[in-house]
């Protein structure tokens, strides 16, 4: 009951709704469309905004044991799941190995904004959640890609693992900027939020509105044009996986300790798919593999799942498991 | 006034490559390059374009290098190691400059 | 007294001084500019704002007849009006048919940022509108683009209108982004606004003000740049012709029974001539038609004349006729 | 490094109107091509600049496109359909490259 | 189709001199030219990227410019007056266009 | 003492530690850059805010004989500047007279940033200071430019000025957008000031932060990309400079009677390099000087140098000195 009125609420959000905006706006072939140079414009006070706000939350509630376990289990959950993600897309699929281990690398890693979406479900909830989790998000953000390379490489695709890729993705920009942005906080904590308050807080969800519009032309225009390109199969897939690692999470979550906030919140990374450092990465190393079938699988199956879907099921989870 | 004979390399190619390329062609030495913003496109994996775009997985940049008829070969061949593997195109045009000299040397006076 | 008071005040709003800003650097050869990407994040922006207060303001205060009738009101009056715009240029200039059919076009459409500096001046005033104002605004961009292509297929000029045109013309950017966040805005609510209103609305006139500083720019490097496209008449024309469109809004709103608030937005609709949509239709479906006369028009000479005394007119007259 | 001869189509189109033009270069079997964003420019209707512009009626864009010498023709053709009522500039130019496979197809396998 | 026999001149110039190019081009006769927009480049000088830039001062632009062969000369010329004590470089490239009667007209109608 | 607590507070700021991220992600070599567009958005409101609080503050306070004496004092000020940075050079480095010509035209002009971070100290120690000091930086910015081209010219190089040039130099963007705007601050008041407060007060520390982040990315760069352009003897002069030119405006804001305030923002001033205006103007009328040296010394030396340390300096001193 309580669920649906969950689910039924987040549906119609300012947030979702501008999803949907974009969405239909793109499949109606409008000529809508944000300009890149503001759609990375947002992209970075999002990243910026959520940092600071996780690194106030640890300068506010210190240091603990919980910290280090959460940001293990992250990284060890990142690199694992692609190797579930391939079986499961062996199974579902037919996929060419580097095809799967492309997607395979997407489903490990994460994406900030469906995190994002959820800290937003969660504020409305009025439901805290730890500061750390921002820094659990940044960790998972690169394993992924390297266990991908690693399965197409044990299978003769790809090329070999270099260094300057190596550095390309442990220190991309959304890695540097939610890391830095929530040291920045915890640096300054609670006094120095004050004086940013009026743009990191005030108007986050008013951003992440026009963002997710700009997300939803991406996710319609990718379906749009992609007709044909996935199989049953991998729309299948595009919303199992993420129940699959969202269950993984929620369950870690529950035996790491985390509050009901952080379990909701690892629940989404591990149930939500990378868009944005992993398709370059991709792109790079994996130059076979067909950029199509990850980024419309990722931006437009998995990505609008979980946001109209997902979010109201890890959140209803998180809270019978945690509380 | 005298014009002398040059070629003009262009090469499109993917935005996440083009560190990889640069290096490349500064090593294989290039007078200078530019680089030019790309908006949009089609070929065989279907059309993009940049709009809304945040990852630098989905577009493409375009490499413009104006260099000598002797160096041009050695350029060709480091663009090609490069866009091979991948989608790209590159293409060259025979050209007239005006001071040859500005293309007879290697990019940072090395 | 009164309205010179008023015209005075609204004169030197921030909003309007810096529209004088940004036009007096472009006559004097400034370097000033705003990239095109800000100016069009900007512009989502105003449109994002204002689709979603409007639908707010129709969810607060239910649909009713009146939400109908306004309508078609706007819709019949942008259909309507490229005909007497064209009769009064036929009158006033001797611009070809052709040309004479693009400007009308303009003329029939609505701009919708004077619509927005109207409703600062209603705000300031503590006048109340009715949110579906903004539905009306988006019914009144196409219609006119439509009558214009009529009148110049039935002189011969122009191409015949493709489904494509008629496509591009429906669904372009403006009406997609007005009408999905006013529908955004009716959805979620007063509850919804308030999530949002730290961006959506504290800013406004802010942003507004950047907005105006670059329409500034805009119609300033029009005027310089196109010393004698603009003959007398033409220029009388940019002025009469709001007023005139200016009246017939007016006499609708009474009748209609708008507010005053309503009647003063209507008027501004009428009174306002396109310089997005409408060009972009221009350029693609008369491209024999010169698109200096129609820009430098409705850009150099209309806007700003709605924006330093239409305004306070349009409001004056609403109040004496609303009560 | 053999090379081979191919042509380089470089359109300058009003900004309104390149969704119809790629279009019709589909249907006439363009091989791909890439869109690049254009700032400014001047012609006989006078100057004009994109900075500030939210309207697409204020701007051009330019159409890259290579292609085999024998395609060129056809797609010269579609070019001109479209620009040919509008303001517009076709060049052609010849050029080599590396990999004449790649332009020897239909954009979209089709 | 017929083409004629044009010519295409590519200049990439530092971004803070283009208002003094285009007037030199406009009093050298220039048909038209667009403006592209640069992102990044290497030379000489070192490497460079617009990311991030505000001021006008680190980057550059390209200016295309299709024009009939007799002009040509004129133009590099104007080009050259311009680009010579400054970084800069200026090609040119025969090519066909389709319509020799735009390239044929001074800007500006004058 | 309590120098350092003042210093240590600085360091710690969000605004401070949003420049090293950039700084520290530029010499690692990640790929986390600002949009030009977004970079310039930044900039243009960092003004326009600045500029409209400027005006209000002389809005409030009246015009005064202080205003006059401040302007012409910045006047004289930015054009003697380049003569005793010129001389400087020639002891400190062995840069050729283009070169440092142009160099010493960058110090006697000023930094709006370095500018906007110093009245943010002032806010966060709730130290007032007037408003028309906006006025005198933007006074400051082009004569130095001019001096520069004469010093280059009486010794043989550079071009003469053009009257173009001095148009370009005058009207350069920055200036016509500080006093715009102020002049905008001024008319309108705090009446104009309230309605668009919640645009240019509020946001303005987060605002600021990003732009920092954007400066430690390009100041990082040029670094990174500048091994062996700076001489040791430059990297002195990068820190010496501020500290002379510091002093005189130290001396001279208190001569002047300037508030601790104004005397603090005119010390700033004077310690701050340019690196909008004043490259672009060399870049055209002093082609044969090198541009890494001039760039690579005011952004990557002297803007880090004023931040970190020359700002709490600066106050200190101006607490010391104006009671
Ligand atoms: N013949 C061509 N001429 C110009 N650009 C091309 C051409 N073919 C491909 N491209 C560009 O390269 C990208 C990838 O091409 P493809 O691998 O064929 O999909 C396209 O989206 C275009 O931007
Ligand atoms: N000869 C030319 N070379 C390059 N671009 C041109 C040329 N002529 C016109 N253009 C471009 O086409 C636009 C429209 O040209 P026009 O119709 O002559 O005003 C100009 O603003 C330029 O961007
Ligand atoms: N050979 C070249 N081909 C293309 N662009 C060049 C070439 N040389 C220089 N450039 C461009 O001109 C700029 C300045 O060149 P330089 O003066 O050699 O540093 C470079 O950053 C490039 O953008
Ligand atoms: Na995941
Ligand atoms: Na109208
Ligand atoms: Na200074």
């Amino acid at each position: 009951m309580e669920f649906f009125a969950l689910a039924g609420q987040n549906l119609l959000s300012p947030i979702v709704l501008s999803f949907v905006l974009g969405f239909a706006a793109a499949l109606a072939r409008s000529d809508l469309t944000i300009p890149e140079a503001v759609a990375k414009g947002l992209s970075i006070y999002l990243l910026f905004a959520i940092g600071i706000k996780g690194g106030v939350g640890v300068a506010e509630s210190g240091l603990s044991p919980l910290v280090i376990s959460s940001l293990v289990a992250g990284f060890v959950l990142s690199a694992a799941f692609p190797f579930l993600a391939f079986a499961l897309l062996r199974v579902l699929s037919r996929l060419s190995v580097t095809d799967a281990a492309a997607v395979a690398g997407h489903y490990g890693s994460i994406s900030i904004v469906t995190f994002v979406a959820m800290t937003s479900v969660l504020d409305g909830q009025g439901v805290p959640f730890e500061g750390h989790m921002v820094a659990v998000a940044a960790v998972m953000e690169a394993p992924a890609i390297l266990s991908a390379l690693f399965i197409a490489s044990t299978r003769g695709a790809g090329r070999k693992i270099s260094g300057e890729l190596l550095h390309e993705v442990m220190l991309n920009s959304s890695i540097v900027l939610l890391v830095g942005s929530f040291i920045i906080g915890w640096v300054t904590g609670p006094a120095g939020l004050e004086r940013i308050e009026a743009f990191v807080v005030s108007p986050f969800q008013g951003v992440l509105c026009l963002f997710l519009l700009d997300m939803g032309l991406l996710a319609g225009r990718g379906i749009r044009e992609s007709r044909g390109t996935l199989s049953g199969g991998l729309v299948i897939f595009g919303c199992v996986m993420p129940l699959v690692g969202g269950a993984i999470g929620l369950g870690t979550g529950w035996l790491l300790g985390l509050s009901t906030g952080g379990i909701a919140l690892l629940t989404t990374l591990c149930a939500s798919a990378s868009y944005i450092a992993v398709p370059a990465a991709m792109r790079v190393a994996l130059p076979e593999a067909n950029p199509s079938v990850y980024l419309t699988l990722s931006l437009g199956i998995t990505f609008p799942f979980n946001l109209t879907a997902g979010l109201a099921i890890y959140f209803a989870l998180a809270r019978m498991i945690g509380g | 006034m005298r014009t002398h004979a040059a070629k003009r390399i262009e090469i499109i190619i993917e935005a996440p490559l083009l560190r990889r390329l640069t290096r490349l062609l500064d090593e294989a030495g290039a007078p200078g390059y530019t680089v030019l913003p790309v908006l949009a496109g089609s070929g065989v994996s279907g059309p993009w374009t940049r709009d809304g775009q945040v990852s630098a997985a989905g577009g493409m940049c375009t490499v413009i290098m104006v260099t000598t008829p002797e160096k041009a070969e050695a350029l060709m061949q480091a663009a090609f190691e490069i866009v091979e593997p991948h989608i790209g195109i590159v293409s060259m045009t025979d050209c007239e400059v005006l001071r040859p000299e500005l293309f007879d040397r290697s990019a940072g006076e090395s």
